[in-house]
């Protein structure tokens, strides 16, 4: 018997001017299963699931949902047929209340009048049933983290009942409990009957909740495999089209004085009495479940936020940073967490971000010498691109990241700072930028690492220390760094 | 191109066919639309063409449009400048291609290179229209409030200090020279304070608005002045327009008894109010005459042949205060 | 989740106890305008009178209304510059068709609003679909607007009849315009807050693309809060010409400008998806409150302007300061 | 690594190949303003005299140099209403220190600007640190700066002294207005594509936050754009001075939204981060030569003011649709 696909979606093929996305790609999945997909960081999966959202009209191929071919691919018909994104960039309307954005879809059909009452009673269930009742659905998106901003995008999709639901990377910004969380919910989906397509750059998420895993690389098609018949070694050789030996590379840095010190720091209206010291050479994370503080402490020892008392010592000196500028001049670097609305600008060329650290003067600018310059900045690190001319949106999300990342590289920083460098990042990417960061530390330069995925922190990390509501919990030297210790002080059990 | 072209009907009595343009300051109030309209109908009289451009009330544009009439080498210009002085470039330059400028309506600074100006005379309509009503209110006191045009324009300082001079004179008995030396301090006071008064002539000022020309905006500056000044004896006015928007504010307000009072203008609407007794006066500013002198002096030079050096600074069209006595002689020459 | 409960708390406790700040932070639009209010009331003996109220409203229905069809077009991420000048349309075409056509004036002003509605769908086709800055098309519609009012008129002011127009601000109908502007803000505070075509306008100017990709049409909405602006603003105009009997080319020249002002000082963003009915009309209220006095009081009209500019950034800066919470980059 | 050297290979190949595309879509704005020479040529016999296209460069010289000012303040992201205003401040100061103060010309031409600036500079401290969004604080500044013009004039224009002032027009000296404007587009053309200024400026507009997240105090930069589009209206408004040999308050009543409809005719986005000097320059050229090919045919002053909104829409929707690319929601 022929398998019964949901989704086939045959020689497709789509460009953005020069740039091939996607070229004669498959999809074809099964009803009721779990399918990933995966590939290198602008291999086209968050391309290929728009053109199946109807978010971009394909140039060539096919696309039949349940049967039924869809020949007008709109968001709408596409609605209709029972498919629903979870797109990569949160598509919510920060302006509105949570429980308008999870009902958003039903904005077209809704009646003259809008029931609040029974609105809110009815988001509050949609949160309920994923865990997360506690967010008040008469808030405005606008002014709930990150994190929780990604919890509404779910629970958007979820409440329109498809037949087909996609994620695109729902885990990135989220902690592990709430990964956890996540992926049993996508598991109970599965119960119930929903066919779920599944992209993210955890392979341990994939092992754990997939049937079948289709491999992009390039914008092509490149296999479709049950995940139980493959190892994760093999997996990466496909996507990367090399064996990676090890994700973590080693690092030879020499560990030396202490060059940065903070005492008693309080910021906000949450972080308070935070302690740390960081050394020459030295990588240090921080671990912690979303709005545990570790952004808001880092931002205001950069001097992009008040800190409200405390000491920072640099150099065994004290130091007041009113602003960034001051930072970055005494050579501390924060790498935002947020990519798109505080790292990049989006709509300039690659060449103006690369450079707008390491340009601070106003005088002439020699633009060959520039381009010359960040073509040999980028080469060092990797990226795909395809001229340092193209604006930054042009990128996928992993270059986009090390673009951003380059900025810092183009100066000395003796304190680099990153906030979840490897977000969004594809595996073969993310080894690179770890061998960046052991390069940084070779050269004596002390880095904190700010990230939520704690095998992250356990392989490229001396010692990392674990922030909950705020305040520091602990503090984990590198032989002793386990998921088990890190999440035990994170949850404060 | 459009400088052949058909000729128009009239005017076939083998004259030669001109070309002249009316660079006029603006259209948006029946007075220019009128003087366009006049002087469009003297000149074709003549067999002449007429191109009009309006500057909307922007020196900048003003300048632009004399320089096309000059890039296009116009027989002959007509003016109604937005101000006195800005305009004397153009008008220098307008004689150094050759082409001769009447100024109609506005005066120009004198060392223009100009014809002559034809027009109404603002003071003299708005002194005249100030005796007239000085004589009419005799020794009572006067308490105006005044709705001015735009602010900055030069017609209308004229008009509101020719009709001060003109109250003050009438008031006081003192020489007309007396008189402006006095209006020119009235209006000082006014323009710093807000207010401005004569003790000795009883003549005061409550509160100046501003109308912008136009019926609707003198009626809401009325309506704020009239609700501070209840008390008010009489309106002032910069022009017939704002004032009927006045008459509605004191009708609506209930206040009884105000006398309204233009320095110049002379829309038909006004005439018929001055006949049935519920408008004191306006100054005579006669589209119709301006037009018809104006196009006389462009057919001598022309035409005759008549040296443009040859005309006085200034040909001014008889000045008239219109009140109840002698509307229905003017009649006509309403718009 | 614990840190949540403790947040979830506090917020609880919040709305138990009356928080003041809060309070001034959602308010601060009607704040300042009660602080004028006050102040004007210091300042004149006439301010407080029924017949100085009575005009402000008169003066201020049209404004009031030329701003709430603004404030769609903002909430939707647009701008509308071409409401003074269809303004001039709504109050000559009225005006137009009862003098020399003999329409009997509560047709004329249906005929107006329409042709107002059609202006406006006209910058709206040019900014949803040709997918022009809205902005410039609607500079270019002001540009046409204005243009049309003049052509129609040929320049001289069209007067209409005494009791046919006029009927709108009538003191025996007790001032129709008056009512009718309070309906509409009732109206259309209700179409901001609870209908499915407000919540879509601020969506749009949230994020438009989601609500795209949520299957929503967004181009005839964005079309139809210019439609809706250009059919308030002709209103307003036919308000104009009901007060001086009066259909003028010249009418609502820089009423633009001011509506925006009411807009902005009423708290809304020009960014889009953020801005409330009520708030507009206080903002409205504010501007027109500040000439009136200033009137009242015979401030010399040369420093009228300085003044006014003065008292709009004081207004704005009150509500920057009051509504100022922790500074972030 | 394999894409990426195939991508730069493709880019190779077309940068050997003129790709007309492209060549069209960068300069759209110019193909524009060739097109309405062209056709302006055809349709008048003076168009092309040199008469009258020097006319057309001394009365565009002010215009360009607002656009210009206005254009930096665009690209940060602001918006500039006040430009108008300031003209007629920078036309009534150089004036009334030449007639009253006795002040050589060219002094009061630096005093004008500098005042000019000052007035820039206080609408950028409102938008840069009191945090007041652009369009209400120079909507403000408008209206404070219209005032001080008709203050110091006492409503009246101040006459200057023939061969003082004028001698920025003056033929013998071969128009140095034009000359002027010329070398401060080169200098502005240098600075927005070849300075870390311009560069700063446009990052603003794209992304003020990451710029500052960089280490960039962007509130300075926002502020000088401000000023410096004051100092360039102030300068416009000398310009006018000159060419009437007269300060008036009146001057540059409306020329702010010119200004806006050239710099967004040039291409430039009201968003901010994207726009060029010389497409702005050609932006206000082609609003310029639309006024002066009408004049030369002598259309009616009405209809002129639909005819130019129709030209407005038709160079924008030109621009736009050849730059379409691909469709994306
Ligand atoms: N709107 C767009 N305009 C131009 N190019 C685009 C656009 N969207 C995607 N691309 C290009 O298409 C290619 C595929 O991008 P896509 O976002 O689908 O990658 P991805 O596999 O989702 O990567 P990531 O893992 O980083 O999210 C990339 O080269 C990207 O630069
Ligand atoms: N824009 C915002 N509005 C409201 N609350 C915010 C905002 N940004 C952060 N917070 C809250 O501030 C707290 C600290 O956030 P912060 O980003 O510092 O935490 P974090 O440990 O870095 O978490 P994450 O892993 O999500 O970055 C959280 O409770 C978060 O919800
Ligand atoms: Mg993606
Ligand atoms: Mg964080």
């Amino acid at each position: 018997m022929a398998p019964d696909y949901i989704v086939q979606m045959n020689h497709i093929s789509k460009h953005f001017g020069g740039v091939k996305a996607l070229q004669d790609v498959h999809l074809n999945v099964e009803r009721g299963e779990i399918h990933a997909l995966i590939g290198e960081n602008g291999a086209g999966k968050s391309t290929l699931m728009k053109v199946l959202a109807g978010a971009y009209p394909k140039d060539e191929g096919t696309i039949v949902i349940d049967g039924v071919e869809a020949t007008t691919a709109t968001p709408r018909a596409m609605i209709d047929m029972g498919v629903s994104v979870i797109y990569q960039e949160f598509m919510l309307a920060p302006d509105l209340t949570v429980a308008e954005n999870i009902f958003i879809d039903q904005m077209q059909q809704s009646g003259m009048f809008i029931n609040w009452k029974d609105l809110k009673r009815r988001a509050k269930q949609q949160l309920q049933k994923i865990g997360f009742g506690h967010i008040d659905p008469g808030k405005r998106v606008g002014e709930l983290s990150v994190a929780y901003q990604q919890i509404v995008e779910i629970c958007k999709c979820l409440a329109k009942d498809s037949k087909v639901l996609v994620f695109d990377e729902p885990t990135a910004v989220l902690t592990h409990s709430e990964t956890q969380k996540l992926l049993e919910l996508i598991m109970q989906l599965k119960a119930e009957g929903v066919t779920i397509l599944y992209i993210s750059h955890r392979l341990e998420e994939l092992f754990a909740i997939s049937d079948k895993i289709t491999v992009l690389k390039d914008g092509k098609y490149v296999d479709t495999v049950e995940t139980a018949s493959i190892t994760k070694e093999q997996l990466v050789t496909m996507m990367v089209g090399r064996e990676i030996e090890q994700l973590f590379p080693e690092r030879n840095a020499e560990i030396g004085e202490e060059i940065l010190r903070v005492e008693n720091l309080r910021t906000g209206d949450l972080v308070e009495d935070v302690s740390f010291s960081l050394r020459k050479g030295e990588v240090l994370g921080f671990s912690g479940l979303v709005g545990s503080g570790r952004t808001e402490t880092m931002r205001a020892i950069f001097g992009a936020d008040k800190k409200t008392s405390g000491k920072v010592l640099y150099f065994g000196e004290e130091v007041h940073f009113k602003n960034p500028k001051q930072a970055i001049r005494k050579g501390i670097g924060l790498l935002p967490e947020d990519r798109k609305s505080q790292g990049l600008l989006l709509k300039q060329p690659i060449r103006y971000n690369a450079t707008l650290v390491s340009r601070q003067g106003n005088g002439f600018i020699n633009h060959k010498k520039e381009q010359e310059e960040v073509r040999k900045l980028l080469a060092r690190i990797s990226t795909k691109y395809g001229s340092t001319e193209d604006n930054a949106d042009s990128l996928s999300g992993g270059n986009q990241q090390k673009v951003a990342l380059a900025k810092w590289l183009a100066v000395d920083t003796k304190v680099i700072i990153l906030d979840e460098p490897t977000r969004g990042v594809d595996v073969g990417a993310k080894t690179e930028i770890y061998q960046i960061i052991n390069e940084l530390a070779e050269n004596g330069v002390g880095v904190i690492i700010i990230s939520s995925e704690m095998a992250e922190i356990i392989g490229t990390c001396d010692r990392a220390i674990v922030m909950r509501e705020g305040r520091v919990t602990g503090e984990v030297p590198k032989e002793n760094l386990s998921e088990n210790q890190l999440i035990k002080l994170a949850m404060g059990v | 191109g459009d400088a052949e072209g058909e000729s128009s009907g009239s005017g076939g009595d083998g004259e030669e066919k001109f070309e002249v343009g009316f660079a006029l300051k603006t259209q948006d109030s029946p007075y220019f639309v009128s003087l366009a309209e006049k002087v469009e109908e003297y000149a074709e009289e003549h067999g002449w063409e007429v191109t009009v451009l309006d500057a909307g009330g922007d020196v900048q544009q003003e300048a632009a449009n004399m320089e096309t009439f000059i890039a296009q080498g116009k027989d002959l210009i007509f003016l109604d400048a937005i101000e006195p002085d800005a305009v004397v470039p153009s008008i220098d330059s307008a004689a150094e291609a050759g082409i001769p400028v009447i100024n109609l309506d506005s005066g120009v600074a004198e060392e223009a290179n100009d014809v002559t100006t034809v027009y109404s005379d603002n003071k003299q309509n708005g002194r005249l229209v100030g005796l007239a009503y000085a004589e009419k209110i005799g020794d009572e006191e006067i308490k105006a409030i005044i709705l001015s045009g735009a602010k900055g324009n030069v017609a209308g300082y004229e008009r509101r200090t020719g009709l001060f001079a003109g109250i003050i004179e009438g008031k006081l008995g003192v020489s007309e020279d007396e008189a402006w030396k006095l209006a020119e301090e009235f209006e000082a006071e006014l323009s710093s304070k807000g207010k401005a008064a004569n003790e000795e002539a009883k003549f005061s000022v409550v509160g100046q608005g501003w109308g912008n020309w136009t019926e609707e905006e003198g009626l809401k500056a009325a309506e704020d002045l009239v609700t501070a000044n209840p008390d008010l004896t009489t309106a002032l006015g910069e022009n017939d327009q704002m004032l009927f928007g006045a008459m509605t504010a004191l009708q609506n307000a209930g206040v009884e008894g105000v006398d309204v009072v233009a320095a110049a203008d002379g829309a038909i609407e006004a005439f018929d109010l001055i006949k049935d007794g519920s408008y004191f006066a306006t100054g005579l500013n006669s589209p119709t005459l301006v037009a018809e002198k104006g196009v006389e002096i462009a057919k001598e030079i022309l035409v005759d042949g008549k040296d443009p050096e040859s005309y006085d600074e200034v040909t001014l069209t008889e000045p008239a205060a219109i009140t109840e006595d002698n509307v229905e002689e003017y009649y006509d020459f309403g718009f | 989740m614990e840190a949540t409960e403790r947040k979830i708390k506090s917020m609880d406790a919040t709305r138990r106890k009356f928080d003041w700040k809060e309070f001034i932070i959602n308010n601060n639009t009607f704040i300042i305008l009660l602080l004028l209010i006050i102040v004007s009331a210091f300042l004149s003996d006439t301010f407080l009178t029924t017949m100085n109220l009575r005009n402000i409203l008169l003066q201020q229905a049209g404004p009031i209304l030329v701003a709430i069809g603004l404030l769609f077009v903002i909430l939707a991420g647009g701008i509308d510059l071409s409401v003074g000048s269809i303004m001039a349309v709504g109050a000559t075409v009225s005006a137009i068709l009862i003098t020399d056509m003999g329409m009997h004036f509560s047709m004329s002003i249906g005929v107006a609003v329409i042709i107002g509605l059609a202006f406006g769908l006209f910058s709206g086709i040019l900014v949803a679909y040709a997918g022009i800055q809205g902005f410039v098309a609607t500079l270019a519609t002001m540009t046409i607007a204005r243009g049309v009012a003049f052509v129609l008129t040929e320049g001289r002011p069209v007067k209409v009849e005494a009791g046919t127009i006029s009927t709108l601000v009538s003191k025996d109908f007790m001032y129709p315009i008056i009512w009718i502007t309070i309906l509409l803000i009732i109206v259309f505070t209700i179409i901001h807050r609870y209908t499915g075509y407000g919540r879509k306008v601020i969506a749009i100017g949230s994020n438009e693309t989601a609500l795209k990709l949520a299957g929503v049409r967004t181009k005839q909405y964005v079309m139809s809060t210019y439609a809706l602006s250009g059919a308030l603003a002709a209103l307003a105009g036919v308000f104009v010409a009901a007060r001086s009997s009066t259909g003028s080319a010249t009418v609502g020249m820089g009423q633009e400008l001011d509506a925006i002002a009411a807009v902005v000082i009423g708290g809304a963003s020009l960014m889009g998806g953020r801005g409330f009915v009520l708030n507009t009309v206080a903002g409205a209220l504010i501007l027109g409150l500040i000439g009136n006095i200033m009137n009242l009081m015979a401030v010399p009209s040369y420093p009228q302007d300085i003044i006014k500019g003065v008292i709009i950034i004081a207004a704005v800066l009150l509500q920057i300061l009051t509504s100022k919470r922790d500074r972030t980059i």
